[in-house]
């Protein structure tokens, strides 16, 4: 177990069932197939990650398959041709893997309402208090830039995936252009959600160059760095030298 | 304006809203269809109409009799939708309507896939439809990049009263950037609508808006305007950018849009590994820049010429045409929706670079 | 007195004039337009009765009606 | 003539002072006529744009002295509705054939008239595809001869003719359609009627409208004029029957 932050705290779960939602582009897949590398690397046994995102055509936690499989993560997306159909392709595995509970399940749901709607067909299978549903938050994306904007989002994601959520995950950032202070924008925004909202902010998460400034040492919340697993095509190359 | 995280398909669907347009019509088609998503919330917002119609056949066509209103109005589709709409756009040019097209290209032929892909070069920059006519095409390679030509488009579109397409790959729709909106947008004065636009018969003569001239001599009249603004087009809205071309290249490679960025990543390792090479990128596609290439080609230390795309020598046509024989032009590229990698682009420019030597060996 | 007039240029010779006049008394003409074909006219317009139903039917609106008084009136349609 | 008299019978000024290009005995000139005359009455010329089809009408635009746009084969709604979203202000509306509405531009009049825009549509039936010279179109009917069913409509190859307005009757947001025909005077008073209601409708802003008006051809029916108004009474009156199929009613607490 490699602990990738000087001398943060990692977000830890007590739930198996961890639904990662948010708005469009918030960053979700990245915090989701980042978590269960974490989960993983923290010592839990079986960590499988499911892709639930039936409105997003690329940039889907499936991309990084691959890789997740070599950690040992077992993921559950559509393979062969569908992989890359733009189908509502909601695999039976996926309610298995709820209904089962064995280790923990990570669940990439798409972005906004929208995306989130596809939680209400399996919500029946959702033990009450069994899951976490995680709200990822990026305070620069139009529609979660402020506080009204962040608790109609909740709302938006509630009522149309008939789950609660339980917690909020502050990953305001700016891809490349990510600074410090962007970040911890994002989380004096998720702050104040959380005051409105009543939802603890669960954890911070950001880009492991970032979060591990100085800046970060007396933040108070678990903190998930983050290794860009879902690159744009002229980034993959340059990554690996 | 702070910078703000958005997808390529949202912020062409803002930046139109800046640059004044007040109609968009639309019909559902990945990977573009968040254009739509955000416009049915951000339309009303801005007192501007939304309408999804029952086809892209009909949409186009909504569009030809919005355009005659005189106000800006554009659509987006991808690839397949795009077809369909051909109809329209070579009514829209026959007519001289000043119209947005935007196209998130996928894969194909026919239903092809959802992947990224620049096949559809030909239909954009050839014609795509009937008749005698051109588009102005502009290829964006940055979601910034597809703010501003967006903007531009709409501008471009009044200015020569003539359809004007974006053409961008699905990765400039679907991936998120930092983007940053002008404060205000100014333009160059345009030509009042007050001239064309059918707006009632009110203290002048009706107005008819049509394409159709029974009389050849009439038609081939109205194909003299039309091919006048093309002269002029060639004359004035030539964009292109290049990248690292230096004395020290022994390769110029042509790309656009997301394949240019490719190139660029693939380019600076190289340069790491000791082999220079200098990236020419067309913005407009139509007119190609053609003497911008021949300029950058011919310098006596370029050897060849390496066209790059997403799609099979499509534009490397127009490459091969500007460079009238003078320099070796290769080619590379992938289609069907995969996406070279900088790996693959450093494979064949080295690949290129071999094949020179053996041929001055031979010598 | 009620009457009509029509334009032999306008006038195409469909003849459905001739066919719908109540009183009978249009019919086609014995020379021939510029155009080079036989066009309507009235050959008894004491009889006409200012109807307007030939104007009615005429496609190319080359009958034009006029009328007073009384009948004026009644033809209001 | 005597002093007194008014001229009653005049041509529109909304209808151009031009030799129109249609075959002599062709009821689109009664059409065109009514067309005119209501836009002069209603005083909406000014503020009026037509969407011209293709087919024999495809011309019409030289013949109305209002703004207008030429539409592709059978687009001329999708046009209509782009232009009267975009100026919700002005009169729009559409003057269609049958090949170009009930064949080619099937889907655009059906989600045009579904979506309710507020536009007016003129369909013109004459059973055939005229510019053309006289193919079978979706209107033809059963047995009637055509260029492109020499032996007459097989029903059993080529289905019923399309009844466009009892079709577009099935839907429930277009708010006025009706059938009228211009084949006696008492039908052409009839038809004015309806047209008149139709743009009135418009006007006021009320909902969408079309008026179907069996018309003839007598060059591609092979008729001469008055043989032509007497095949319409006799065959198409039988297959379309004329009325109103959907009467506008006024929304309830409005």
């Amino acid at each position: 177990m490699i602990s990738l932050v000087k001398q943060h705290r990692l977000p830890t779960f007590s739930k198996s069932i961890l639904i990662i939602v948010g708005g469009y582009g918030s960053g979700k897949s990245e915090v989701a197939v980042n978590l269960s590398r974490q989960l993983v690397n923290a010592g839990s046994a079986q960590v499988a990650i499911a892709d639930l995102d039936i409105v997003n055509p690329y940039f889907r936690s499936r991309e990084a398959s691959e890789q997740l499989t070599s950690l040992g993560i077992r993921t559950i997306n559509p393979t062969g041709g569908q992989h890359y159909a733009d189908l509502p392709i909601i695999l039976p595995e996926v309610k298995g893997a709820i209904e089962q509970r064995q280790g923990v399940l990570v669940l990439d749901v798409g972005g906004d309402d929208v995306g989130a709607r596809v939680l209400s067909s399996l919500s029946g299978s959702f033990e009450e208090g069994a899951y976490e549903m995680l709200l990822v938050l990026n305070g620069n994306r139009p529609f979660t830039a402020d506080l009204d904007g962040c608790l109609k989002m909740i709302n938006d994601i509630e009522s149309s995936s008939r789950l609660k959520f339980t917690g909020i995950v502050s990953n305001t950032h700016l891809l490349e252009e990510t600074t410090a202070q962007i970040a911890l924008d994002g989380l004096e925004l998720a702050r104040q959600v959380s005051r409105r909202s009543d939802l603890p902010v669960a954890f911070l998460s950001g880009l492991k160059e970032i979060i591990e400034c100085d800046e970060f040492d007396n933040v108070d919340v678990p903190i998930l760095p983050l290794e860009r697993l879902l690159l744009k095509p002229w980034e993959s190359s340059a990554g690996d030298e | 304006m702070a910078k703000v995280l958005m997808k390529g398909n949202e912020a062409i669907a803002e930046a139109a809203l800046r640059a004044g347009a007040e109609g968009y019509f639309c019909y559902p088609i990945t990977p573009q269809t968040e254009v739509a998503e955000y416009l049915s919330k951000r339309m009303p917002e801005v007192g501007g109409m939304f309408l999804q119609g029952e086809s892209e056949l009909a949409v186009a066509n909504m569009l030809f009799g919005a355009a005659s209103t005189g106000k800006r109005v554009f659509t987006t589709s991808s690839s397949p939708g795009i077809s369909l709409m051909q109809e329209a756009i070579s009514y829209m040019a026959g007519a001289e309507l000043p119209a947005v097209i935007i196209n998130i290209m996928r894969g194909g032929p026919g239903l092809g896939g959802i992947l990224p892909a620049q096949a559809d070069y030909f239909q954009a920059v050839k014609g795509g439809g009937h008749g005698d006519y051109r588009t102005l095409v502009l290829a964006p390679s940055t979601v910034q990049e597809a703010v501003d030509l967006t903007m531009l488009c709409f501008h471009l579109a009044q200015k020569y009263r003539n359809p004007v397409m974006m053409i961008g790959d699905g990765m400039i729709g679907q991936m998120m950037e930092a983007v940053e909106f002008p404060e205000s947008y100014e333009e160059p004065p345009l030509p009042s609508t007050d001239e064309w636009a059918a707006t009632g018969a009110l203290d002048r003569k009706a107005r008819i808006i049509k394409s159709l001239f029974l009389d050849p001599v009439g038609l081939e009249n109205n194909v003299l305007i039309l091919e006048k603004k093309y002269q002029q087009m060639i004359r004035e809205e030539v964009r292109c950018e290049s990248y690292k071309i230096s004395a020290e290249n022994k390769i110029l490679i042509v790309a656009y849009g997301t394949m240019a960025r490719i190139c660029q990543t693939a380019i600076d390792e190289l340069e790491a590994d000791g082999v220079s090479v200098g990236l020419f990128r067309p913005i407009s596609l139509y007119p190609f820049p053609e003497k911008e290439i021949l300029r950058e080609a011919t310098r006596k230390n370029i050897k060849s010429v390496l066209t790059i795309e997403m799609s099979m020598a499509q534009m490397m046509e127009d490459v091969e045409r500007a460079i009238q024989g003078r320099r070796p032009v290769h080619f590379f590229g992938r289609s069907g929706g995969i996406v070279p990698t900088p790996e693959e682009v450093k494979e064949q420019v080295l690949k290129v670079l071999s094949i020179k030597r053996r041929t001055a060996k031979k010598k | 007195m009620p009457g009509i007039t029509i334009d032999k240029n306008q006038c195409k010779g469909c003849e459905l004039c001739v066919r719908a006049c109540p009183q009978h008394i249009i019919s086609m003409s014995k020379e021939i337009t510029v155009r080079g074909y036989f066009y309507a006219r009235v050959h008894d317009p004491s009889r006409c009765i200012g109807c307007r139903i030939c104007a009615l039917v005429c496609p190319d609106v080359a009958i034009e009606v006029h009328a007073h008084g009384l009948i004026f009136e009644l033809f209001e349609y | 003539m005597a002093v007194d008299s008014k001229t009653v019978f005049d041509r529109p000024v909304t209808l151009r002072d031009v030799v129109t290009h249609y075959c002599p005995g062709c009821t689109h000139g009664v059409i065109h006529r009514m067309v005119s005359e209501v836009l002069d009455e209603l005083g909406l010329r000014e503020r009026t744009c037509g969407v011209a089809p293709v087919g024999c009408s495809v011309l019409c635009y030289n013949y109305f002295d209002t703004d207008f746009m030429e539409a592709p084969h059978g687009r001329a709604p999708a046009l209509a509705t782009g232009f009267k979203r975009m100026r919700p202000d002005m009169i729009v509306f559409t003057y269609q054939g049958d090949g170009d509405l009930a064949s080619i531009g099937m889907g655009e009049i059906i989600h045009a008239a579904n979506r309710g825009e507020k536009f007016t549509t003129i369909f013109v039936n004459n059973a055939v595809y005229g510019m053309t010279g006289g193919q079978m179109a979706p209107t033809t009917l059963p047995g009637q001869i055509t260029t492109t069913c020499p032996m007459g409509r097989d029903t059993s190859l080529t289905g019923e003719p399309i009844r466009i307005a009892e079709l577009l009757s099935a839907l429930a947001t277009p708010g006025y359609i009706e059938r009228v025909a211009v084949h006696t005077p008492a039908h052409i008073l009839k038809a004015k009627k309806a047209i008149r209601k139709a743009f009135t409708l418009q006007r006021d802003n009320k909902c969408y409208t079309l008026v179907e008006v069996l018309s003839t051809c007598p060059t591609n029916w092979g008729n001469t004029p008055g043989e032509a108004i007497e095949w319409l009474d006799e065959n198409m009156m039988k297959y379309f029957p004329l009325g109103c199929y959907k009467d506008y009613v006024e929304p309830e607490g409005s």
